[in-house]
């Protein structure tokens, strides 16, 4: 482990990177060196190892010339311009170094100090300030200026519950705002004032806290002095040492610099050079992470002979033997496969590979599923038929490239922020929006970013939406014939063609169903299928749905037919929920498929892990979540081992899901918290945090990234060693010396993952899949030259409606999705501060519903379902179309899932949570 | 039949011109609003001819009082005789100034009567490229300061092609600017002003020219707040000027089309700035954008720009109706044609002299200024506005030219001289330079930003007595980095007046603390 | 049949005839069914299917009815 | 004498529709919108900025950027009769700085007068050069100015309020 770089000009070369074909040679301190054209003097000259002096520059950020640190001498130009705003030309001939320039660097300095507090020694970035470091390098010794007008009393904003905000540090080299504006995109900080009353205002001048920041800690880490601070460098001091991995929120998997002092974390810094988030993060993965340190935590295992028991600790040997005696009991009564397993998408490749493993080796069964059945399992089945892959076509820096981006029932500056962030710098250089979203999400609308086009669509109508953009294309002669006939199936393209064309999915025919005027899906499909590069991008708004796989496949055919696929800037690309969905599905973790999405009854497969596993394995497929939930119903099922999820809690209906885990005769929860689904264990085993995990995680663009352990487990156990455990007392050893030797087994089982290893990823950073023989330094892009399947198949897609209808006494239709302060069920996030943004979920209600049932804002309010009924409290919102109520799920005290229904996609029976008819009506007596 | 002349030039009016005209029409005459001469000392100067377009007999200095029963008469003390006959017009050069004055600045049949379009219908005679090397040959060079070739600017912008709005998506409409810079914020200078409320279809003409060269279709005009008269008449004479096809779809049925809005700024000096003022424009802080890229390549909302000062934009017609040849010979040395010089401050007859580049600062100051309006004798002349240097009484005898003045420690900046006396406090004013430069400072740079405070603060060291010796060097060391470091001429030039105060008027710097300056401004 | 196994049998009608309804071609429906029930069901469901289309043949769709003919367990 | 404010009260609605007119025609219209605003009520009231931030499809930080940035924009009301005197250097060489002196002295006898024409914000250059000192009395530009003239065209602006109003 490295100990912690403090600032160093060195590392961070002043200018953002250029990529150009033209180079140009420039002399610099008489140092020749060739630049990419474009690249700034200061690029150029640290590059050439004569760094100068600078404050406001930063390669993350767009030159902007300000502090004046910079100035350098340029052969045959008057004055002394500023190195960072300054182009290298051919020929040029540079000095960073002269008695005039050193005179000029100590005199902006001068002036500097003299409006700044002299008090380094306690100050909280003493040895981590640019401003101190700066001062040294210009060898400025004494401030000639006396006392004059000064900030040294502006008051410090603590309102944030992670940064504060010390305006007598700030030097205004607008480093915080500009990181708002062109990084993450919110532009929730401006300059106030001009000249010497200049200063940094979030919104109109508010706390930061009341004001549009969405705590992202962009300007805390733009922030050159300790003006913007993290609380904990404040209170804890400045770190000693640091590990590098990755984010264990959403599917981004941004990689992150753990700053550590002993075995705490002082902070989570964004490390530039993580492939997925390039130096950027989110209110999430920046500052809550305290959740894997709190109170709630529970370190040892626990028993209980009876759910009604209470727990017992006991040593991890008593709780091994306990749940593998009673697993072994169940199998001897019930059948082999009256146990089975769940995987967690939150947990590491390594430690889902060895669950799954478990349950087919150790257990003898293919029961195992994963959480992924209830977000994505339509992704993988979609693409899988379509193109060959489960698994998006891109890598994130695509969408530089994309001129039109479609986003479909996603809401990524709330649910994906640093990959939505992204998708704004690409949408304010003016590529094209289109969103498909009962919602008007935050891209509909927000400072500097309008969508071209909003197709608020009546939640379940997907498919018959882009059945009916399709019919556009096909229509209307926006076919892009050749890549159709040089790279797809010619056959299912003649029979999909003629499907789309048929009048009933013609956009009049379909616009009164869907809720929209026929012209806007027109206009939508042509921007699309018009553009040069046309993207894709969805989220559960796609998956959850009875006809989830059906979406999937139409938004892959759409993109066949324009030609939006196999390059740069198109594609068609899940947004994944959980930091490890890709993996977990990658690991084999669906009850037909190994690692690799390699159905279990393909003889020479099973026979490759059966010969390295040692064992003898199932040829059929093995029960999924709803199945296993139903066969506990029903009495053959008994026994589950779940890895870090919460199904009590996530899974649609909870009164079923209940009583199934009531039934059962041994449930084993692994996990953090005591969760609700631990509320029915016979056994809790502590998991880890991802702070305390050695493996990987793979996120929803394939990218392999190592999570690395910044402490010791605090349970004393990593996880993957916990599954090995019962594995063995199950009779079923699994050795592994350590993680690196999992992923080694996975390499050699899994062709896509052959070239991964630890090693491989320490020494290249991240890798996307395949990484292979054929593709030894990864896959960004997938299907460039042949889709994987071969020719890309198009799927006919007929709409069938879902059962879930609207009826008199369920007149309305509910949806769910994320804010972005929680995450999910809200295990992590509410044993965080950021409670404070978001304490409970609302009912969001259009006036027009709300005035028909008297519901004012913020009344309590019941929603009943044919599947249950819960309470919330309303909010009027304009963001939804009439007809549609909309919350969010991350407390358990709501109940989403109490009224949400059994229904789910055909195909993979992922639940259909975004559609309940539900009816809102005033809960007497509850208001507060 | 006998008309009136009453000038309605925001100067003329500040000292009564709308009450005389009122008078004169209560009694029933006719009366032609104009915009004013030039002559500002003789403000209100009205005239009075017995055609409309005859010649013209005026007097200086009218009262309502004295239009109050019976009209003036050539006998009152105040006659002026033939306007035109005047000295201080009668030596001037005029090609911008050309109608300003005589016209009624609304009425386009009179701008036509007077030559104009005469400019444009020869430009659009010509291809846009020969409109072009024209300019490029008369030698016009901006009018705001830094005597950049105007021809070279459009060359650059006409070689680009259009292009969208920044940000804008598939599809959106592409354009090239010509922006016109009129925030005149020079202290001393005023000839903006005057052109726009008194010949303001000579602006709109220039700017016509221009879109034609560079092929733009659209314009703008930044104009400042605090000139209220010059926006109402521009903004009327952009609509006559629509009504009359001499703006729009189809100009004087070219075919070519180009249209002109008006911007207007809201207190800010740094907007003078290019590329402050396309922030201003585009509706953001009017803080200064680093070149590159250039406006001329990536402008207003991105898009390739012209920008030019009124004074250029209007130099332009008359380029094209005389011959840039005729023009390129007037001037000196590298500094063609005509300059409108702006007489101000402490002189007897302060007003604009348009002439040829080259003539002196003192026969500005003195022979057409006269020298001092108090009488006493002149201590210092500040040419080129608040960042502009000051020159003492003994150093006029510099020839008004870029290169000229520029050597001579001078700058000519937008043409204005500000005349003081001798009970000016050079020391005094160098504080309010750098006094200025803090009220003004965009904030964007450290040496302004920071700077300027200091700047005042250690002048008042200086004036309080205060280990004065090491102020002046801390001074001077303050001055070289707000030269050097600045990134725009705000902080870069507020140094030279301030130093020039210091270098030439050092005794007024050696005396301090022996009286205490008082702050004026707040 | 107890009914908690009622309950659970009319889910797997119901799954059958929505993957009946659902796939991708409207030729060939049983042939489409019975290959997704092979891939993903296991073969205890796909038995307790065979038995339901047996003894209550009218909950089922006919595509799914020819779908468990064609892949027997 | 009593003097009613002319600018009308605040009005959200108003407000509103007087910027979506501009942000509906115009280009980067944030800076527009808010001299309406100023233009239509006097100044720029708090509600404004989310108003102009909402139709202009920028931040309300953006917005409060330019708000801020400006001289001429305020964000209380105005005087009833604003009076501003020039303070560069054309009008200090005739006597500006003495003038303003004068003035702050007369104001401070004059309750009624300071009342009516609130605290003089320094203004830079009216163009008006020639004929300093400069100053500009409820928007209308004076030139040669002196103390008893201000006065005189303060209080006549004052009457001429006060009649309008009635």
């Amino acid at each position: 482990m490295n100990s912690v770089q403090q600032f160093d000009p060195a590392t961070d070369l002043g200018t953002p990177g250029v990529l150009s074909d033209a180079v140009v040679n420039v002399v610099i301190d008489g140092i020749e060196i060739q630049v990419p054209e474009g690249t700034s003097v200061m690029r150029a000259a640290a590059i050439a190892g004569a760094p100068v002096p600078k404050l406001c520059a930063t390669e993350q950020l767009e030159a902007f010339g300000s502090c004046r640190l910079c100035l350098v001498e340029i052969e045959g130009r008057r004055g002394t311009p500023a190195a960072c705003t300054t182009l290298c030309e051919p020929g040029m001939s540079v000095r960073t170094q002269s008695s005039q320039l050193d005179r000029l660097r100590k005199g902006v300095m001068e002036l500097y100090i003299s409006d700044h507090p002299l008090d380094c020694l306690t100050c909280s970035a003493n040895g981590d300030c640019e401003l101190q470091d700066m001062a040294g390098v210009v060898g400025l010794r004494t401030v000639r200026y006396g006392e004059g007008d000064n900030h040294l009393t502006a008051p410090t904003d603590a309102s944030n519950p992670y940064f504060s905000f010390d305006a007598s540090k700030c030097i205004v080299c607008s480093r915080c705002v500009r990181a708002c504006d062109e990084v993450q995109g919110t532009f929730a900080l401006t300059i106030a004032g001009r000249g010497f009353d200049s200063r940094v205002s979030p919104s109109e001048e508010q706390a930061f806290f009341d004001s549009e920041c969405v705590s992202c800690g962009a300007c805390v880490q733009a922030c050159p002095t300790a003006t913007l601070q993290e609380k904990r460098v404040i209170d804890v001091g400045v770190p000693t040492r640091q590990v590098k991995t990755t984010c264990a929120y959403c599917g981004v998997g941004c990689s992150f610099v753990a700053e550590m002092k002993g075995n705490e974390v002082v902070r989570m810094v964004p490390d530039k050079t993580g492939g997925a988030n390039a130096g950027h993060s989110c209110v999430k993965g920046r500052f809550a992470w305290g959740y894997a340190s709190h109170a709630d935590r529970i370190t040892e295992p626990m028993i209980r002979e009876h759910r009604e028991d209470s727990w017992q600790v006991v040593s991890w040997e008593q709780a091994i033997a306990f749940a593998a005696e009673r697993f072994q009991t169940i199998q001897r009564v019930h059948g082999t496969d009256a146990i089975g397993g769940i995987t967690s998408s939150r947990c590491t490749n390594e430690e889902v590979y060895v669950v799954q493993k478990m349950v087919r080796a150790a257990f003898g069964t293919n029961n195992v599923d994963t959480c992924a059945r209830v977000c994505h399992s339509p992704t993988g089945y979609g693409l899988k038929q379509t193109f060959g892959t489960s698994a998006g076509t891109q890598d994130f820096a695509s969408i530089d490239e994309a001129d039109a981006i479609m986003v479909i029932g996603a809401n990524p500056t709330d649910a994906h922020p640093v990959f939505g962030s992204r998708m704004k710098q690409r949408l304010r250089q003016g590529a094209d929006l289109i969103v498909i979203d009962p919602r008007a999400t935050d891209l509909v609308r927000s400072p500097h970013i309008v969508a071209k086009h909003h197709l608020p669509l009546m939640p379940g109508t997907n498919v018959a939406v882009l059945n009916a953009m399709a019919h556009v294309v096909v229509t209307e002669d926006l076919v892009a014939d050749a890549f159709v006939a040089e790279r797809c199936d010619a056959t299912s393209f003649a029979h999909w063609k003629a499907f789309v064309a048929l009048p009933e999915n013609s956009p009049e025919a379909i616009a009164e169903l869907a809720g929209l005027s026929p012209e806007s899906i027109r206009h939508a499909a042509r921007t699309y299928a018009s553009a040069h590069n046309g993207a894709i991008y969805y989220g559960l708004g796609v998956t959850e749905h009875s006809q989830g796989s059906t979406m999937v496949m139409a938004m892959a055919n759409l993109a066949m037919a324009t030609g939006n696929i196999g390059r740069r800037g198109v594609g068609v690309n899940p947004l994944r929920g959980q930091n490890n969905v890709q993996g977990a599905c990658d690991m084999g973790s669906f009850p037909h498929e190994f690692a690799g999405y390699r159905h279990v009854s393909d003889d020479s497969v099973r026979q490759q892990f059966a010969d390295i596993w040692g064992v003898s394995l199932r040829e059929d497929p093995g029960m999924r979540i709803p199945n296993m939930l139903d066969g506990a119903i029903a009495g053959h099922f008994r026994g589950l081992y779940v890895q870090g999820e919460d199904i009590a809690q996530s899974d649609p209906n909870t009164h079923h899901v209940t009583a199934a885990l009531q039934a059962m005769d041994c449930v084993v929860v692994q996990d953090l918290f005591l969760n609700e689904t631990a509320k029915y264990a016979h056994v809790f085993l502590p998991g880890t945090s991802f702070l305390e995990k050695d493996g990987t995680f793979t996120n929803a663009e394939r990218r392999i990234n190592r999570v690395r352990p910044v402490m010791p487990p605090r349970s004393g156990k990593a996880e993957w060693q916990v599954t090995c455990d019962l594995s063995a007392a199950m009779g079923y050893p699994m050795d592994y010396p350590n993680s690196a030797a999992i992923m080694d087994e996975i390499a050699a089982l899994t062709p896509t993952f052959a070239g991964v290893s630890f090693s491989y990823l320490d020494k290249v950073g991240s890798v996307q899949w395949p990484c292979n023989d054929s593709a030894p330094l990864g896959t960004p892009i997938m299907h460039e030259q042949r889709f994987v399947r071969g020719s890309g198949q198009f799927m006919t897609t007929p709409y069938v409606p879902t059962d879930e209808r609207t009826t008199r006494k369920y007149p309305l239709v509910l949806t769910t999705g994320r804010i972005l302060s929680q995450y999910n069920v809200g295990a992590q996030t509410r044993r965080t501060d950021n409670q404070r943004w978001h304490g409970e979920d609302l009912l969001d209600i259009h006036e027009s519903d709300a005035q028909l049932r008297g519901i004012a804002n913020g009344d309590w309010i019941e929603v009943a379902s044919r599947a249950g009924t819960t309470r919330l409290r309303a909010r009027i919102s304009s963001a939804i179309p009439a007809g549609v109520v909309y919350t969010t799920f991350h407390h358990p005290v709501s109940g989403t899932n109490v009224i949400t229904t059994d229904n789910s996609d055909w195909a993979t029976n992922c639940p259909e949570y975004k559609v309940t008819a539900v009816e809102v009506r005033p809960a007497g007596g509850m208001s507060p | 039949m006998s008309v009136w002349f009453v000038p309605k030039d925001a100067a003329a009016k500040s000292v009564g011109a709308d009450q005389i005209a009122e008078r004169l029409i209560a009694q029933g005459e006719v009366v032609i609003r104009t915009g004013s001469r030039g002559l500002l000392w003789l403000e209100p100067l009205v005239e009075w001819s017995d055609d409309r377009y005859g010649d013209r007999v005026g007097w200086c200095n009218v009262t309502a009082e004295q239009c109050l029963d019976v009209l003036p008469t050539s006998s009152d003390g105040n006659f002026l005789g033939a306007v035109d006959d005047l000295d201080y017009l009668a030596r001037q050069q005029r090609w911008i100034f050309e109608r300003v004055g005589i016209i009624d600045p609304l009425d386009g049949d009179d701008f036509l009567y007077r030559g104009g379009l005469a400019g444009l219908k020869r430009a659009l005679a010509m291809t846009p490229n020969d409109v072009v090397e024209a300019i490029v040959a008369s030698g016009l060079r901006g009018r705001g300061g830094a005597g950049f070739p105007a021809g070279i600017k459009w060359r650059t912008v006409a070689a680009q092609e259009p292009v969208a709005h920044a940000g804008s998506g598939a599809g959106a409409a592409k354009h090239k600017y010509i922006c016109v810079n009129a925030d005149e914020g020079d202290s001393g200078t005023f000839a903006d002003r005057m052109l726009m409320e008194g010949d303001p279809f000579c602006l709109i003409e220039g700017m016509v020219i221009a879109a034609w060269a560079v092929g733009a279709d659209l314009g703008i005009v930044y104009l400042r707040s605090e000139y209220p008269d010059a926006i109402a008449t521009l903004e009327q004479a952009l609509e006559q000027a629509r009504e009359r096809g001499w703006l729009g779809a189809n100009i004087l049925g070219s075919g070519f089309g180009f249209d002109i809005e008006i911007r207007i700024g809201a207190g800010s000096y740094v907007c003078g700035e290019e590329t402050a003022m396309l922030e201003s424009i585009e509706g953001r802080r009017g803080m200064v954008r680093v070149k590159p890229p250039l406006p001329a390549i990536k402008g207003l909302f991105g898009t390739p720009t012209v920008i030019n000062n009124v004074l250029t934009m209007a130099s332009v017609p008359s380029i094209m109706a005389r011959g840039p040849e005729a023009y390129a010979a007037l001037g000196h040395g590298r500094s063609c044609g005509t300059q409108v010089f702006q007489l101000a401050g402490n002189i007897a007859r302060g007003g604009i002299v348009e002439t040829a580049f080259g003539v002196t600062a003192r026969a500005l100051v003195h022979d057409f200024g006269g020298g001092t309006r108090s009488g006493r004798p002149v201590r210092a002349v500040q040419t080129g506005g608040p960042l502009g240097p000051y020159l003492a009484a003994d150093e006029l005898d510099v020839p008004m030219a870029y290169e000229a003045l520029a050597e001579a420690g001078g700058m000519l900046g937008h043409g204005g001289l500000v005349v003081f006396d001798d009970t000016v406090d050079m020391l005094e004013q160098a504080r309010f330079a750098m006094e200025f430069c803090a009220e003004e400072s965009c904030g964007k740079c450290t040496p302004c930003r920071i700077g300027a405070v200091r700047g005042v603060e250690v002048l008042e060291r200086i004036a309080a007595g205060d280990d004065a010796m090491q102020q002046q060097v801390l001074l001077r060391d303050l001055c070289e980095v707000m030269e050097m470091g600045s990134l725009c001429a705000m902080g870069g030039l507020t140094p030279k007046p301030v130093l020039s105060a210091l270098n030439t008027f050092s005794e007024d710097f050696d005396r301090a603390g022996s009286k205490l300056i008082v702050r004026s401004g707040g | 049949m107890t009914a908690a196994t009622v309950m659970t049998s009319h889910r797997l009608v119901a799954m059958a005839n929505q993957i009946a309804n659902n796939v991708p071609s409207r030729e060939g429906v049983a042939e489409q069914v019975a290959h997704h029930m092979q891939q993903f069901w296991t073969p205890p469901m796909r038995r307790e299917l065979q038995l339901l289309a047996q003894s209550e043949p009218e909950l089922f769709d006919a595509a799914v009815l020819d779908a468990v003919a064609l892949a027997p367990v | 004498m009593t003097c009613t404010s002319r600018w009308p009260v605040w009005d959200s609605v108003v407000a509103r529709q007087l910027v979506t007119a501009i942000a509906e025609r115009h280009a980067g219209p944030v800076l527009m919108c808010l001299q309406a605003i100023q233009g239509h009520f006097g100044y720029v009231p708090e509600g404004a900025t989310p108003i102009v931030a909402d139709v202009c499809n920028v931040s309300r930080a953006d917005v409060h950027g330019v708000l801020t940035f400006y001289a001429d924009l305020r964000t209380s009301p105005p005087p009833p009769v604003p009076v501003r005197l020039c303070a560069a250097e054309a009008c200090q060489a005739v006597g500006a700085r003495a003038l303003k002196g004068q003035w702050q002295a007369t104001c401070e006898l004059d309750a009624e007068l300071a009342a009516l024409t609130g605290v003089d914000e320094p203004i830079f250059c009216l163009g008006n050069c020639a004929l300093g000192p400069a100053a500009v009395v409820d928007g209308e530009l004076m030139g040669r100015v002196t103390v008893e003239r201000l006065r005189a065209a303060v209080l006549a602006r004052a009457e001429q309020d006060s009649e309008q109003s009635v």
